[in-house]
């Protein structure tokens, strides 16, 4: 596996307010939010913000993480509800203002000269994936992606995905796609001159890396670790790194090349994703 | 001095505006956002003599109106604190408050001795009551006879001032307190977190690998308010008020009930800038009411 | 017994779910709201020998997801209690825990005779914990001998049981819990609230006329499930949990913590039929998870 | 002084969930919200709600008192911003749920036969007064109201007000009406055939009190303690009463005779109002 190309430095950090321009939503779980943000926010495919609703007051009282969909003057959020800040976030208004925190973090690694990419999303995991996979697009590298979730519900933005890759649908009740988890779909495309980056569930995540070693292909994992601070101050985003420390997921990643995870010992599982491996 | 400037306890600040250890970083992550210069200071994440890895993972958890942490005092270590960190902190006037720690009196002697070393460091507060550590955390801060012993050690082994955190799970926190100005501390800090725990009922779990974890934010604050309080009466030696505070208001109450500084946390982690908005809450407060923060301290009146 | 049945300390309640002292009033506020019969039984507002006024005003004041009170134990006094109100709550088949409180060891076992003349009292709380008034209450909660010698003489005058309510500012609380056991203690209750303090900046001034005052609600629920949780593995009489619950997963995280039952308490201020809905939440997530109450204590996992 | 009748039997207490119907905003600072509920909700002129969030979580906590402006199927308070609470209530829209718990408290007493209402009202004080207009009116029994604030914007409603009740202003800074506080238009009011009702900042309640008992005449005053419950078991809403001991504004009050309260001692005061005497 010869060592992909580095990642360029990550664009400055800066606190932004900003009302919410609109929210989209599909079906009661998932929302896509976009902000009014005309000074507009620089960032790679991978990073993320701390967004946190001015009307919040101390409860919910930490801001919470949220990969960006797209940024520039509108960026926008793929929200999962799952508990008091994505529901809250879920019913916010036009209007309503945020502080939004970013761009932090790593982004995804650059694909190498040569290599083609695979994507495997799982749920709401999509949405730093669907970043990437038009970022590819627009430097005429149409990315091959396997999207997996519970069910035909659980496969926001799959129109979107269609729309700039190749898209393989998994599902596990066979509503929709291919009966199964992701890997069922991953075995035939994971060809030697693929490069996977993958963002979902950590079971699912730690699945594909698996598989990724097994094949000699190298893989990037977004991890979804717990945070409070999402710029390198709490150390609270902590994962057990293959080193035999850890590492902060704010600062180091949330984008890591997965050799370096940990899986077995990583217990800072995000739960808020919709489908296991 | 300028209408917010304070003294503890021989240090001059600039303003009474701080940021608490282990909410802070180094002081040296702000970059993008502003230049930490202008607080009052920074207390470092603790510091100690070796590096520590701190706790597995899950370490944070949220709960209402606050957090519980269980970092487990990961740090650089005293060592690359003093070669990677402080010259920058130096470089650009940063008032830099050492937190350190340590599980014997020697060892937060040693780290003394090897901050004494440096110049930079405006003094050193000791950490005599984490609660997310095996040994030697808490339990100097809940013993009178313990807290007086590592203040006298550490006072001896420096010049600059020794500001001692007070637990908030002493027994008699009046007798800690009055301990530690008898063995020749210069102010009190107050207070660290309460240890506390979550459970998760879907998964019937704890949240937090090391099962508890220390409560912070504003859920805090009424607590760590009555422990100020009640701190100002015990001792002569200033009192450095933490927990919960965000705002200038927050600030207020604490230097009313007679604080002469305030420490910033969890609150920057909701705003990286939460710290420096305090400061200028206060210049406007201060200006509005043509007050000094000085003549603020201790101000309450009863109803 | 049901699915939601539990024992305490020889006490059999039909559901876990108790209303904490002090919230509650004696159960005859709630007439138009719910039969509070439906309740596994609710605690009265601490009673004295002699009525008691209270404190002045302002009482009660709002903090983070959380509130202080300093009402200063006003109630009706034990005789008034026994003609005006137990007959009633007798009649309705009302579970009662009579939480009583004086400031000597002979007045707490004067009340516990009072009550021992009358029928319909199902145990008796020791409130040896109150912040909120100069003489007697937490220093009994502070201090194991003296604990344990309220419990061993009230265990003397009543047949009935005998729960003790701990005081979360104890330093050591295990060894108070422990001196309560061995004295003769059928339960611990935990906690009390924890005494915290505001100050309204506008106006300089505290903002409860005491001063200092207990703080409650869901602010204080973290604290309290880790004392809880100490405490379960402290002793091997039950515990009964207070602090912060308000809804049937928060009566979740302390049942899997090792609480034998819970008791609601600000959150009734929230909503009156806050306690009849943690019953209910609770029967429907037993019913969902196939599982009764009592195989639920006790029951939390490590990560 | 002859003892006036007794006041009539509460209506039974209710915990209500209820949609925002309506908010209509006058100026910054006030606010009329009408809340949906087919139910209605039977009151007395004088009585409150405990009004809660839905979307409030945690903080802020408690529910916050307000008397009621009407009752029946749309019930409706006036809200003063003063704090979080009241800034959430402000800001609500209109589908927004809220928990309405009342009637509670005991409202106005009656108005004695043969005499005249005259109503004294401070600021966001004006809410049950108006109510109690409204209510003597439909009994052929038009009050006289005197209606003070600090500037004309300090007057919300005045214009109801008027529509209902012969109507005497007063503003600090003569903006409005007659320059000064609401003493100088009683003065000439006061005569021996009047009853009068007031509910306002407690330092004018005080004074309107004071002079009432040097003129004799019946007065009866509106509590705003501050309250956790609302209902009798927090005892956080105690007043000191002329008699030595404490009562409850909560469930004896909020209305009740001036001769009662203790003003000298009453600390409990409520300073959300916009006037002082
Ligand atoms: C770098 C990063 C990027 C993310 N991107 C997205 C995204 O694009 N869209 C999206 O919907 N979600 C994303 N998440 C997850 C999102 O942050 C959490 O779902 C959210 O913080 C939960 O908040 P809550 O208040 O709704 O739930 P809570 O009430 O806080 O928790 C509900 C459940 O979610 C779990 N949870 C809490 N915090 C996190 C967390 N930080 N990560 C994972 N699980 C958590 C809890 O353990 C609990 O089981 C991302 C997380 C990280 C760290
Ligand atoms: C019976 C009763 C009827 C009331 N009717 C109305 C009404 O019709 N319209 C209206 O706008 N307000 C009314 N109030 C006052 C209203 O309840 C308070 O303004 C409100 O609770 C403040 O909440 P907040 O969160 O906005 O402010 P907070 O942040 O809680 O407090 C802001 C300021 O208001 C004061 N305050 C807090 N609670 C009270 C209280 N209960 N009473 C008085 N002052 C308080 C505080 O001391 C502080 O100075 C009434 C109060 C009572 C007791
Ligand atoms: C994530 C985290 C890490 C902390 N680490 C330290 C530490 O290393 N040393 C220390 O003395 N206090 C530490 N504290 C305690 C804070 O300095 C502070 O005393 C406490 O959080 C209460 O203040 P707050 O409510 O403003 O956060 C830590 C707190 C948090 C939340
Ligand atoms: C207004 C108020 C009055 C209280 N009065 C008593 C009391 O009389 N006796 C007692 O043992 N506890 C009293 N308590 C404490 C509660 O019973 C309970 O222990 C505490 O409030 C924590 O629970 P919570 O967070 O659910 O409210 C009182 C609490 C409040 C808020
Ligand atoms: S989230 Fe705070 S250090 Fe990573
Ligand atoms: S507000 Fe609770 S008793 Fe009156």
């Amino acid at each position: 596996m010869s060592s992909p190309p580095p990642k360029p430095a990550p664009p400055p950090r800066r606190a932004f307010t900003a009302p919410l321009l609109r929210r989209e939503s599909i079906g009661e779980s998932y929302h896509v939010l976009s902000f009014d943000l005309p000074k507009g926010l620089i960032a790679q495919a991978g990073q993320f913000v701390m967004v946190h609703g001015q009307e919040w007051g101390q409860a919910p009282l930490l801001p919470r993480p949220m990969s960006l969909l797209t940024s520039g003057t509108a960026p926008s959020l793929l929200i999962k509800v799952v508990g008091e800040g994505t529901r809250r976030l879920a019913r916010a208004n036009p209007g309503e203002r945020f502080q939004l925190l970013g761009p932090l973090g790593r982004g995804w690694r650059p694909l190498s000269p040569g290599k083609r990419a695979l994507l495997v999303a799982g749920g709401v995991g999509v949405a730093p994936l669907l970043y990437l996979a038009r970022e590819l697009v627009a430097q005429g590298r149409r990315p091959v992606v396997v999207y997996g979730g519970r069910s035909a519900q659980d496969l926001p933005l799959d129109d979107e995905l269609a729309r700039v890759a190749e898209l393989h649908v998994t599902t596990e009740d066979g509503s929709r796609g291919r009966r199964g988890r992701v890997l069922v779909a991953l075995e035939e495309l994971l060809t030697s001159d693929v490069e996977v980056y993958t963002c979902g569930p950590e079971r699912m995540m730690a699945a594909v890396a698996e598989r990724c070693r097994e094949a000699g292909v190298p893989c990037e994992v977004s991890l979804e670790t717990p945070m409070a601070c999402g710029y390198g101050v709490c150390l609270g985003c902590a994962f057990k790194t293959t080193e035999g420390g850890y590492a902060y997921a704010c600062v180091e990643g949330p984008c890591v090349t997965a050799e370096r995870v940990d899986f077995t010992q990583h217990a800072a599982v995000g739960k808020a994703q919709g489908v296991a491996p | 001095m300028s209408a917010l400037g304070v003294e503890v306890g021989g240090l001059a600040l600039k303003n009474p505006v701080l940021t608490a250890s282990g909410t802070f970083g180094y002081g040296l992550e702000y970059d993008d956002f502003f230049d930490v210069a202008e607080l009052g200071g920074i207390c470092t994440k603790g510091l100690s003599l070796e590096p520590r890895l701190g706790n597995p993972p899950v370490r944070v958890c949220e709960t209402p109106s606050g957090m519980l942490n269980a970092i487990g005092l990961a740090n650089v270590g005293v060592e690359r604190f003093c070669v990677d960190k402080l010259p920058v902190l130096r470089a650009r006037g940063v008032t830099v408050i050492a937190n350190i720690f340590a599980s014997s009196v020697e060892g937060f002697v040693a780290i003394t001795e090897r901050l004494e070393a440096e110049a930079g460091v405006h003094a050193v507060e000791l950490n005599v009551s984490c609660p997310n550590v095996t040994h030697g955390g808490i339990e100097f801060g809940r013993d009178p006879k313990l807290a007086a012993q590592v203040t006298a050690a550490v006072r001896r082994a420096t010049r600059r001032p020794v500001w001692v955190k007070m637990s908030p799970e002493a027994g008699d926190l009046a007798a800690v307190a009055r301990a530690c100005e008898d063995a020749g501390a210069d102010a009190l800090t107050a207070i660290n977190t309460i240890r506390g725990m979550a459970i998760d009922p879907e998964t019937r779990s704890v949240r937090l690998a090391n099962r508890t974890g220390g409560f912070s934010g504003p859920a805090l604050r009424p607590v760590a308010l009555r422990i100020v309080w009640d701190l100002v009466s015990a001792v002569k030696i200033p009192v450095v008020a933490i927990g919960g505070i965000g705002t200038a208001r927050d600030a207020l109450e604490f230097l009313l009930a007679g604080a002469s500084a305030v420490q910033v946390g969890t609150a920057s982690f909701v705003d990286p800038l939460a710290a420096k908005k305090v400061v200028e809450g206060l210049a406007r407060y201060c200006e509005a009411q043509g007050v000094s923060v000085r003549e603020l301290i201790g101000g309450v009146r009863s109803p």
